[in-house]
């Protein structure tokens, strides 16, 4: 079996230059050789507590970020589906700890969190879901297609479970060339019932890739409860069953996210195969922005949002004196001005001609006219 | 929610389409509904809102994310004696199911000399036009008109919506019905079912003489418009529905372009492969010494559909398009 | 954990009347609701002589069958991909041994001991590989595709894993309407790998089907060996991580399989959901008629072949004084005139009328010309 | 094992596939062989017999049956800069990994806004005519041509077979590659590529001037048996091989028709619905002025292919259905 639990998770290793900072300062994804460097916030105390502060910062950007989304959905600014994360940003921010610029990612249609994380802008997000070409995915993808190939972010998938076959060939290819980058997959609860979970799960144990499998298990799949659409609910249980490494974290601790995060990612690169993590979280939202939300407790959305992510972390941080009230205010005040901005240079940003319609539908397409 | 509505009041397509489910769960307890969060969560459109408070979480049945298994589920079930209505939620994820779908849905008859019949009802939303993107958006209906053995439909209209569920679970073989996601929502007064509601004929929604437009489904509306566009300008457009995507209704066809010497076919598919090509190539074969000029196509650009809102309209098509392509068949 | 192993399953009980033999004696399967009686063959000894008897007839009759299938596809007279079950038939034997001709059973393209052992004629499914009318499919089927509707043999799929949703879908009509029937699906351990597989076992086991899961595992699914296609090779303890229970059997040993079988039967009757055996077996021919066999030692075959389910019967009875030279002769010749019978009618059936090619393709086309 | 051939010698379309395969794999190692029993067992047609000894279980990889997964993973291969060949055993198969194929393959360069081109090969044998029976006898490679974003080729010929993957493997985007299992074992002599050896032209396999047999794969050989029977008639066909199904070489069709004036489109894929279908309607939409008859199709009969010799052959399309289509378009 498994190692039971976060409590045989080790202890986090000091803060490293992490996938989302080390890309937000360089151009390439290929010159950012995982470099270790003090970062660029002023740490309120020790680099523990500096460390905190980012992973604070990087939350709290992905909930301001989608609290936006909904004003602008209100006001028709952005449209299509759009699943909101807020709840579950300890996952993408503690998962995103564990990884290089060299590492891959390969993510599903809620995926503003995963896209944040890894350090694509919030300009370049909200450009996308306004269909401007100076969107990540030039307008094309929306909120659910979300791409930067410099950063190996392979998006944004619509098609429930859809991603895994293609992470666990993203792995291969690293495997093939002997290279040890590891290639992170995030897909929920829902997934794991498609048969292309199963598939992946087994055909990447066999041949034992460099995959982290991250199963954002938030109880639901769509209106459906995990009861309801799984014969076995612990998940990670069920992983172990193909032969990997596999176990049940906290999601809503980030810190507990990380710390998984690092030990999975430490295996995989140490050749031991792939490792699944059942991170245990909540979406606070309805699923998309058309869902009525009637098939749950409000009783049972409350108990979760007394186990909120980011209140955690700042309590934590508040118990150690390690954050005070102006230091929140200030990374309020930074995310509100990058939010703004992004929101004014989205709606600044140019559309695409619909002259360029059939670009990019062949490599020869775009280079014709491109 | 729909139910005991009289004929005066507004009923939208997805009331419609709740209340053939209604009556169907009611008049035969072999019918069940199953698929994702058709339950609970009322249909992912909402279309089977309150049915499993009336009809209990048996016979109106959550299925977890496993489309080839619950798509296989009905098509075993059918075999057992039930008459299940099998849900997927758009067409995009039926290809998770396709396998089944061919394979066994539409095949079993025939592989076992004639000894088990599928009676199976599928539907599914189709198509386009609300900034869903490339992975959903499809049109692929015709895809499925391909397939021997199975019938296929396309309601387009809130009579179709309401009356051919009960015929298609009626037919001992495999029906797919096809709803259009820009459908749901168009509201009107539900007339009763006229003698034409069987499942074999096109309707000519609007008759004329000059021209052919036939379409399906969500088409249907832009075709109307661009009929009544056509008629500003004196040109007296038919508009055909096909209803039935497979078997197509030659004679209808046939008659039409009889008529007219002239036809638009329009298909929200992309173009190459399409329905729309059936149809054109069938008109051309069959209807050559009739035709006064070469049919026309209007479709979806072959594009994965973007996006952008501009971008996806562009991909699609549009009234304006039909009107163009109508102008280049009759000058 | 499921019951570890045959040694878990209780003895057998008294022979009663099969589903082969009942449905030999009736005309429609409604009317025969297993009925006991005794058998119309004379007991060289006590019932279970008479029992053991039975089941080594119906080995017997398997294995015959198909080594006149290999004489008649290098004559021609067969054609298609064939697919023996030589080695394996202590599986079909011993399993239907469990069940009433209510339940319905759900097969591969691997199909001939399913069908023979399930009471479809040897002239019925010979009849069928010539292509003739008098074939269980009217010789629209062929060797992978044989059916009896009214011996609820579901058939003769070709798609790996494709009859497993199928047969999930026969067990939910039994099951909503309260019916005890259970419904028998064979498939082999490399359908396992299939995503339909993965969706059927949580489907089966979150709505507590009556599935009975038999996996033949005969160690290869065509070329590759089961270590290189499953990362974990015990299907058995795979099983069970879908909830449900599951053990491995002797597959060799027939007595073992009808142990087993009836075993999981009776709990699938009494309400506790799908029961899964893993059946460790082996063929003993090549994957098909155009496989060279390149992919396996010589030795291992030899090793598996002294291990033959119908020496391994003959030999306990022999040991046991309950069969003798004589008995065997009886049976091989019942057996003989039996195929020979077989091929004589399908050689003189007649093939359908080539006007007749779109009959069945709905079922308005087969009543219009019937 | 087909190694090291010299022009004289005789070689057979599986050997010239396998040269193929061969040549790939020695010339790029970002070339890798993936799909089920390529290995060990030598490719289920024996296509890839001898690669495994020669380059090992990585890049000859034998794989789980899970079509879904690895033809996915052969697409993230491809993404992080590999060149995968995938080879699904049969089409029939093809449809577990459908899914992946058109929503990830065929659309993430779109997607991505041009990002992430997909330089993948995936090969599978396709059609009917050995007794296989309803599951296992498809010829869908005309829904493959639906799709936007994918090239899909059909080598008919020997030299096909041998030159059309190193231009595959060099294209940036999906390749799919349909090798009808009726070739498999065609033999003769290999010719050296001429420079018509790219992927977007039709070829004219013989020339003619009195009516258009247009087909591609394996009906090929029955369009030239036919074009024989006509020739000895004193009806000289031209006969056009369309190598590339998508995208359709639409001038060669053209200028053809304008030669010939008549046409008959042959596709073993069942009628309605077929890419037959596409051509029959471009050439009418296209050539409308050009055609003195209306456009044969001869295609498949619309009925899940019986297991019974006899019906299977009158299921599929014969010589002597080409020739009575040809018969009834010059009459
Ligand atoms: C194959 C497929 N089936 C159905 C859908 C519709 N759908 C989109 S998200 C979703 C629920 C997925 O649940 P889960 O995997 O738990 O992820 P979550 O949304 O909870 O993050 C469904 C049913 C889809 N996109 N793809
Ligand atoms: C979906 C699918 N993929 C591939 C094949 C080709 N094929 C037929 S049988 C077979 C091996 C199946 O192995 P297993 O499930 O172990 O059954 P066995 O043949 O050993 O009885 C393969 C690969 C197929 N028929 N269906
Ligand atoms: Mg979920
Ligand atoms: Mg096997």
């Amino acid at each position: 079996m498994s190692p039971a639990g976060t409590t045989r998770a080790k202890k986090a290793p000091a803060p490293q230059k992490t996938a989302r900072t080390a890309a937000k300062k360089t151009t390439t994804m290929k010159k950012t050789k995982s470099a270790r460097g003090p970062t660029t916030r002023v740490p309120a105390a020790g680099p523990d507590t500096a460390h905190r502060m980012e992973l604070l910062e990087d939350m709290l950007r992905i909930r301001r970020f989608e609290e936006r989304c909904v004003e602008l959905y209100s006001a028709a600014k952005i449209r299509g589906f759009v699943h909101l994360y807020i709840g579950e940003e300890a996952v993408a921010v503690g998962v995103n700890e564990a990884l290089t610029p060299e590492d891959a990612v390969v993510s599903t249609y809620r995926e503003h969190g995963h896209a944040l994380a890894r350090g694509i802008t919030a300009e370049a997000v909200m450009a996308e879901m306004y269909g401007r070409t100076t969107g990540c995915s030039g307008g094309r993808g929306g909120s659910m297609h979300l791409f930067d190939a410099s950063r190996r972010f392979y998006g944004g998938n619509a098609i429930v479970a859809g991603g895994l076959p293609l992470a666990a060939g993203l792995a291969l290819a690293d495997h093939m060339r002997g290279q040890t980058h590891v290639t992170c997959c995030f897909f929920g609860d829902g997934a794991f019932a498609e048969g292309e979970f199963h598939e992946t799960a087994n055909l990447a144990a066999l041949w034992k890739l460099p995959l982290l499998l991250i199963c954002e298990n938030n109880l639901y799949a769509m209106g459906t409860a995990l009861e309801r659409h799984e014969a076995q609910t612990d998940l990670a249980m069920r992983a172990t069953s193909y032969g990997m490494v596999a176990w049940a974290v906290d999601g809503m601790d980030v810190e507990a996210v990380e710390r998984a995060a690092r030990q999975a990612v430490e295996g995989i690169r140490a050749g031991t195969g792939p490792h699944f993590l059942e991170l245990r979280t909540y979406r606070f939202r309805a699923h998309s922005m058309y869902d009525p939300d009637r098939y749950r407790e409000k009783g049972e959305i409350e108990q979760w949002k007394s186990r909120d992510p980011i209140s955690l972390l700042t309590d934590r941080m508040r118990e150690n004196r390690e954050l005070s009230d102006e230091d929140v205010a200030r990374i309020e005040q930074r995310i509100t001005a990058e939010v703004d901005h992004a929101v004014e240079a989205a709606e600044q940003a140019p559309e695409e001609p619909v002259g360029h319609l059939l670009h990019h539908v062949t490599s020869s397409s775009a280079r014709a006219v491109g | 929610m729909g139910g005991g509505r009289t004929h005066e009041e507004k009923t939208t397509y997805r009331e419609a389409m709740r209340e053939a489910l209604r009556e169907a769960l009611r008049s035969d307890d072999r019918v069940f509904l199953m698929g994702e969060d058709v339950g609970r969560y009322g249909g992912c459109f909402g279309v089977s809102l309150g049915l499993l408070e009336e009809f209990g979480p048996e016979r109106v049945r959550d299925t977890p994310l496993s489309e080839s298994a619950f798509v296989g589920a009905g098509i075993g079930a059918a075999l057992a004696g039930m008459r299940p209505i099998v849900e997927i939620m758009t067409v995009n994820f039926s290809l998770l199911a396709l396998d089944q779908i061919l394979n066994n849905a539409a095949t079993l008859l025939h592989m076992s000399g004639g000894q088990l019949p599928v009676p199976l009802v599928i539907r599914m939303t189709t198509g386009a036009g609300r900034q869903l993107a490339a992975q959903h958006s499809h049109s692929l209906e015709g895809w499925y008109a391909h397939i021997p053995g199975i019938r296929v439909l396309a309601p387009a209209t809130l009579e179709d919506a309401r009356h051919m569920l009960a015929p298609a679970l009626a037919d001992p073989d495999p029906v797919l019905i096809f709803e259009h996601g820009s459908l749901y929502n168009v509201s009107g007064e539900l007339r009763p079912p006229s003698e034409a509601m069987d499942l074999d004929h096109a309707a000519i929604r609007r008759a004329g003489t000059d021209i052919s437009l036939i379409t399906y489904g969500g088409s249907l509306p832009k075709a109307l418009a661009a009929a009544d566009e056509l008629a500003a300008e004196g040109i007296r457009a038919e508009v055909i529905d096909l209803r039935a995507l497979r078997p197509l209704d030659d004679a209808a066809i046939t008659a039409s372009v009889a008529r007219t010497h002239r036809a638009v076919v329009i298909d929200e598919a992309w173009r190459t492969g399409s329905l729309a090509a059936e149809v054109s190539a069938r008109i051309a074969e069959g209807s050559f010494y009739e035709l006064d000029a070469p049919v026309e196509r209007v479709c979806s650009a072959e594009v994965p559909i973007p996006y952008a809102r501009r971008l996806e309209q562009a991909a699609l098509p549009q009234t304006a398009d039909i009107v163009a392509a109508a102008h280049r068949a009759v000058d």
